[in-house]
């Protein structure tokens, strides 16, 4: 009897989580959307002067990491403890690299500085405010990590991992936008 | 059906009353533009919008809070009745189209107050924390105050040194915004119909002394306005000497060329004309206006001793017309 | 001092000032590192945001979420007992209700720091000539009454709100409590930082902070958009909550049609705030940057442009103005049918055309640009998309007139309010058209007209509506009702003061009157009117005051009121005792069976209490 | 379908409109290309990998 009702109020207490994360990124949504407008307000149909190849790795490298995301989800909706572990570390450090190469190689080697022009700020602007929320990413998915190290997540229960996986995609989510917008969209 | 009688009888007397009352206590300033005319006729037709939609709410309000009122002891209900789906179509609808019939007149006022001349009076504004400054580019004069011909379309071309301003003379009703920045100079076209004396007031708050950014504003007729460019150029130097002399303070020549006579980068002018001076290559010169004309538009083709060659920029020839170059060696010519 | 150490309040300000020393100093020891000198305005950006946080860490703000994040067990909100008394006013509360006051509180501050910075250069501006503020201190005052105004509607939505949307949707407490109680803390943390700018400078560009204005100038204004910042995601978490509650807390058989009309305002509200928000956040922290770090946004030398700032700044600060007005416009609908005992006129129409004003809200922040130098295409149908907002506000104003007719009208202290609310907005909504057609605004943009303009949309669409609705609530927070006579004193003061400034401004306005000016000429005229404001000002000050005497008083000495005190049908009145219980409704079930606003109905109920087998008595 | 074999098979798509997208990019085709292939992108990861579809669960329903 009692086991039914505190299921109940598990998937109740779910569907309002579940809204309320959806309503945060709608949020967040809104702030990107604005740098995106500012890169257009500013640069029009310039495109800015960015290394194509390092581009082109770092979004394969946040893309595979979302994929491996999306099986750490799936394994352990299965109750697959290990493989779960497995995909989520992979995951981490996919991200890591994904940070290393946007802020440790790409700011470095970028041909302009954070002052000069509409260019520099705009850029630097955008995968900043991007690359913070992967960092913020990093963390909440070492948090679930260790946590699922614990064995707090069964097959039934472990929405914070369906959480940080929401989270991760939109990240990529935004990332999949932003990256035709500095990279590939305008004339040079 | 009594009760809406009289409230729509009141409806129609306070419409007319506070039409009147707005009318009547005097909320624009003088009418000095063309385009106030056309945005006065827009204010007009606001008041009486105004004044019919306060009626509306505050009669039937005001009927209300005094007819239907509870009676004392009497703790009842009200007439019971929920909604009325036709009544609300309506009162969707009929706002709706008065909305876009508005806004369609006002797109109409908004093209008369934009309507190009081709005779327009050119005038280049430029702000700055904190004054206005006005060029005539059409007659070369700068000034501090806006000098404008009546039943004339002035263009005004505006930029900002620093932050955002706003130019505003509210008797003229037009109003725009100066932003800095070389690809957003703004324009503002107004013919000003009444002859007078008004202020142009920076009407975007632009720091400190903000409230003091105002420039006078001088309507006159034709002949006075050509009186007043006659007079400003009559400022102007017209002889070649004195003409001469702005040049060369203008463009920085005073830099390395002394009057008075004392050292420095390049000859003095003090004594030059009519100097005989030896030449790098040894040979002996006399400074006459043609050896000055080859040393202003070729610095290197004869460069005196005790002077390095190439130091003096040698594109005066492109930035100078022949006239100005004549004035200039005018110049050298009466310090002798 | 153990005492005083456990007080949440004062504990967490000591740590926010300690977390912002800690904050300059750390960045001024990197900068060392890093062979650069000191600096202070990073140091006070960084020190401020760091403060901020400290201040949560001091309150209790991160302690539930920590635990969860290292795996431990945390107690549902409900479960958590909190100390009783006044202490867990100044607390970290989970119960929506003692936030809903610590909001209000909060509100009331912000309300009479924001009214006393008014009355500071009201002072100044009673006659023309520089007399007791220089420009930076006035400027400083323009800008700092601009924004704390408008984080103190901001408390005082979220007050309203989050006291009396659980109650009336019958939920246990918000969807989100420690969210809750964190979106309420993070506010204060903000509002310091915000009235800190006084102390560094001040700044000099009003509420909007116009680049390229704000980019150079005093430093003060990174406080200010610091504090803009963090309130601006108090408001954005607040939203989030309110919006997940009214969706998905509602008390069995209580349909989105049948919700009382107040959750459909501030579902409204939310929906702006969540989004619109972010939008003013990013554009203060792009000038944060730029002045930091040099970055050419708006700066038109530096590749920038000064127009993408008013885009994004009026993409929220447009719509603000309806999170501002909507849930008083709900108020108004919400008590007119109570004390005029007959049903809301046009239900649907009046909810419906709170999500209208929500969605179009969207759609004209361009009128505040008209004559700013926007792309010339776009004035012309912002004209259109503005004037189109008259219409769903119509709705309301014709179905409020509807209620009224053949009412049976009863006047207590809300209803009169009420009533003002009704009328100063209308004054207020009446003078938006010819700022909202592009001719006429070429004259009235940036002159008290506006000022005039803006403040009668602001007294009758949320400042008359809030006092309606404390009054009306109070008794089911303290159990008692407010003070009859001074309840009058204050509305038979406070109204015809207002609308002595409101008119006085719009007249001078029109006139010539520009805005934010320190000092005018003379030979304008003006004189005499502002002396007339700024007496009306102060006594709108005065009745504010008679108001706070009021609410403080009545608390130990008002008449007791803990049954249904208006005779409303909401269930936080018909079902719950005043003043209301710490759990809702444990305990006291009940059912939507019925319209809410069916007064007249004869037999009809709009809520019943569900008996223990389930049945509905 | 198997959600480990769906995973794959989105995240090939995904890479595949990458890799188009990176070739349409260097040759400077039209914006609206680019933007056509972002949001196609944009909505597998909202279907296959966000689940947007579960935000209106029943509250009751089950969980996958």
């Amino acid at each position: 009897m009692s086991s039914i009702t505190s299921s109940a109020q598990y998937q109740k207490k779910l569907a309002i989580n579940r809204l309320g994360l959806w309503l945060f990124f709608a949020s967040d949504a809104f702030m990107f959307g604005g740098l995106l407008v500012a890169r257009f307000y500013l640069l029009g149909n310039r495109r800015l002067e960015l290394e194509q190849t390092l581009g082109l790795i770092v979004t394969v490298v946040l893309l595979v990491s979302s994929f491996f995301m999306n099986r750490a989800e799936v394994m352990i909706s299965k109750g697959n403890q290990k493989g779960f572990q497995r995909s989520i570390i992979v995951t981490i450090v996919l991200g890591i690299l994904f940070l290393a190469g946007v802020v440790g190689v790409e700011w470095q080697t970028a041909h302009f500085q954070v002052n000069e022009g509409a260019q520099g700020a705009v850029f630097y602007m955008m995968t900043g405010m991007h690359a913070f929320h992967v960092l913020t990413g990093i963390i909440f998915l070492l948090i679930v990590y260790r946590n699922g190290l614990k064995g707090k997540y069964t097959a039934e229960k472990h929405y914070a991992v369906e959480a940080s996986a929401n989270y991760w995609h939109f990240i990529d989510l935004v990332w999949i936008i932003y990256y035709p917008a500095l990279y590939l969209m305008g004339l040079i | 059906m009594k009760h809406i009688v009289i409230v729509v009888i009141l409806v129609i007397l306070l419409t007319f009353g506070t039409y009147a009352l707005l009318q009547g206590i005097g909320l624009l300033p003088a009418q000095a533009s063309a385009q106030a005319v056309t945005i006065d006729r827009m204010f007009n037709l606001h008041i009486m919008m105004i004044s019919f939609l306060f009626s509306l709410i505050i009669v039937f309000m005001g009927y209300s809070i005094i007819v239907f009122r509870q009676k004392k002891g009497d703790e009842g209900f009200g007439k019971f009745f929920k909604a009325n789906n036709k009544l609300e179509i309506i009162w969707t609808i009929l706002p709706l189209g008065t909305v876009i019939f508005f806004s369609y007149l006002g797109a109409i006022s908004l093209a008369e107050t934009r309507n190009v001349e081709p005779q327009a009076l050119n005038v280049d504004v430029t702000a700055g924390q904190w004054y206005w400054s006005f060029d005539y580019p059409d007659y070369g004069i700068t000034s501090d105050k806006l000098y404008l011909p009546v039943d004339r379309q002035v263009k005004l071309s505006m930029t900002s040194v620093d932050v955002i301003h706003s130019f505003w003379v509210p008797e003229f009703r037009v109003k725009q915004d100066v932003l800095p920045g070389e690809n957003l100079v703004k324009e503002l076209r107004f013919t000003p119909t009444e002859k007078g004396e008004y202020t142009v007031r920076c009407a975007e708050l632009c720091g400190g002394a903000h409230a003091y950014m105002n420039s006078p504003v001088i309507v006159v007729d034709d002949a006075e306005f050509t009186d007043w460019i006659d007079s400003e150029l009559g400022n102007l130097p017209q002889d070649p000497v004195s003409k001469g002399k702005r040049l060369v303070e203008n463009n920085g020549c005073l830099g390395c060329h002394s009057v008075d006579g004392s050292p420095s980068v390049g000859p003095t002018w003090a004594g030059l004309f009519g100097s005989e001076n030896v030449m790098l290559d040894g040979s002996i010169k006399e400074v006459n206006e043609d050896y000055l004309h080859t040393a202003i538009v070729d610095p290197n083709f004869d460069v005196p001793e005790g002077f390095p060659a190439g130091v003096m920029p040698s594109n005066y020839a492109d930035l100078f017309s022949e006239e100005e170059i004549q004035n200039m060696i005018s110049f050298i010519q009466s310090l002798k | 001092m153990r005492k005083i150490w456990s007080i949440g309040l004062i504990r967490a300000l000591i740590f926010q000032i300690l977390g912002s020393a800690i904050g300059a100093g750390l960045l001024g020891l990197i900068r060392l590192a890093m062979g650069l000198s000191w600096k202070t305005e990073p140091a006070l950006v960084v020190g401020g945001f760091i403060g901020a946080i400290f201040f949560m860490i001091g309150i209790g703000g991160f302690s539930g979420w920590w635990k969860m994040a290292m795996g431990e067990d945390v107690p549902e909100a409900h479960d958590v007992t909190e100390p009783e008394g006044i202490r867990r006013y100044f607390g970290f509360s989970l119960d929506h209700k003692v936030i809903g006051i610590q909001y209000g509180i909060l509100s009331m501050v912000l309300l009479s720091v924001g009214g006393s910075l008014a009355l500071i250069f009201r002072t100044e501006l009673a006659s023309s000539g520089l007399q007791i503020l220089d420009f930076v201190q006035f400027n400083t005052l323009v800008g700092l009454h601009g924004m704390v105004l408008i984080a103190s509607i901001l408390m005082g939505v979220a007050a309203m709100g989050n006291y009396v949307v659980p109650l009336m949707i019958g939920a246990e407490d918000m969807a989100f409590p420690r969210l809750n109680a964190f979106s309420f803390w993070i506010a204060v943390p903000a509002t310091v930082l915000l009235l800190s700018a006084m102390l560094f400078g001040g700044f000099e560009t009003g509420w909007t902070a116009y680049p390229p204005l704000s980019v150079r100038g005093p430093m003060g204004i990174q406080l200010f958009f610091a504090g803009v910042y963090i309130v601006g995601w108090s408001s954005i978490l607040g939203a989030l909550n309110l919006i997940v509650t009214t969706l998905k807390m509602r008390v069995k058989g209580m349909k989105l049609f049948v919700m009382p009309i107040f959750a459909w305002a501030v579902l409204a509200t939310s929906i702006i705030s969540l989004t619109a928000t972010q939008l003013i956040g990013l554009s203060f922290q792009l000038v944060m940057f730029e002045r930091l770090l040099g970055m050419g946004f708006f700066t038109p030398s530096n590749g920038g442009n000064p127009i993408l700032f008013q885009h994004l700044f009026w993409f929220y600060s447009h719509p603000a103005v309806y999170i501002f007005v909507l849930p008083g416009l709900g108020i108004i609908s919400e008590l007119l049918p109570v004390f005029v005992r007959k049903p809301l006129f046009g239900y649907k129409w009046v909810a419906m055309s709170s999500m209208g004003i929500a969605l179009t809200g969207y759609l004209v922040w361009g009128h505040h640009m008209f004559t700013s130098g926007i792309e010339e295409y776009l004035r012309v149908p912002f004209m259109y998309s503005t004037l189109l907002v008259a219409v769903p506000t119509g709705v309301k104003f014709f179905s409020w007139v509807a209620t009224l007719w053949q009412g049976k009208l009863r006047f207590p202290v809300p209803m009169l309010f009420i009533l003002g609310a009704i009328i100063v907005f209308l004054i207020g909504g009446l003078t938006g058209p010819p700022s909202g057609t592009v001719s006429t605004d070429l004259h009235l943009h940036d002159t008290y007209y506006i000022v005039g303009h803006f403040h009668a949309t602001m007294f009758g669409g949320f400042i008359f509506p809030i006092f309606a609705a404390i009054y009306y609530w109070y008794p089911k927070i303290t159990g008692r009702k407010m003070n009859d006579t001074l309840g009058k004193i204050h509305f038979y003061l406070m109204t015809p003061a207002f609308l002595v400034t409101s008119f006085g401004q719009m007249q001078i306005g029109m006139l010539g009157m520009r805005r934010r000016i320190a000092d005018y000429d003379p030979t304008l005229g003006f004189d005499t009117s502002h002396l007339i404001i700024t007496i009306a000002g102060y006594l709108i000050g005065v009745s504010v005051l008679i108001f706070f005497i009021n609410l403080i008083i009545s608390a130990k000495r008002g008449e007791v009121a803990t049954g249904n005190v208006w005779q409303s049908r909401s269930p936080e009145w018909s079902i719950l005792p005043s003043p209301s219980p710490v759990h809702n409704y444990k305990g006291m079930p009940f059912e939507v069976v019925g319209e809410p606003y069916d007064y007249g109905l004869e037999g009809s109920n709009y809520v019943l209490p569900v008996n223990q087998t389930g049945q509905a008595d | 379908m198997n959600p480990l074999k769906r995973g794959i098979f989105v995240f090939t798509g995904l890479l595949v409109l990458t890799a188009i997208e990176y070739f349409l990019g260097t040759n400077q085709v039209p914006q609206i290309l680019l933007w056509v292939i972002a949001i196609v992108k944009g909505l597998l990861v909202l279907q296959f990998f966000m689940h947007f579809n579960r935000l209106f669960d029943n509250d009751e329903g089950g969980h996958e």
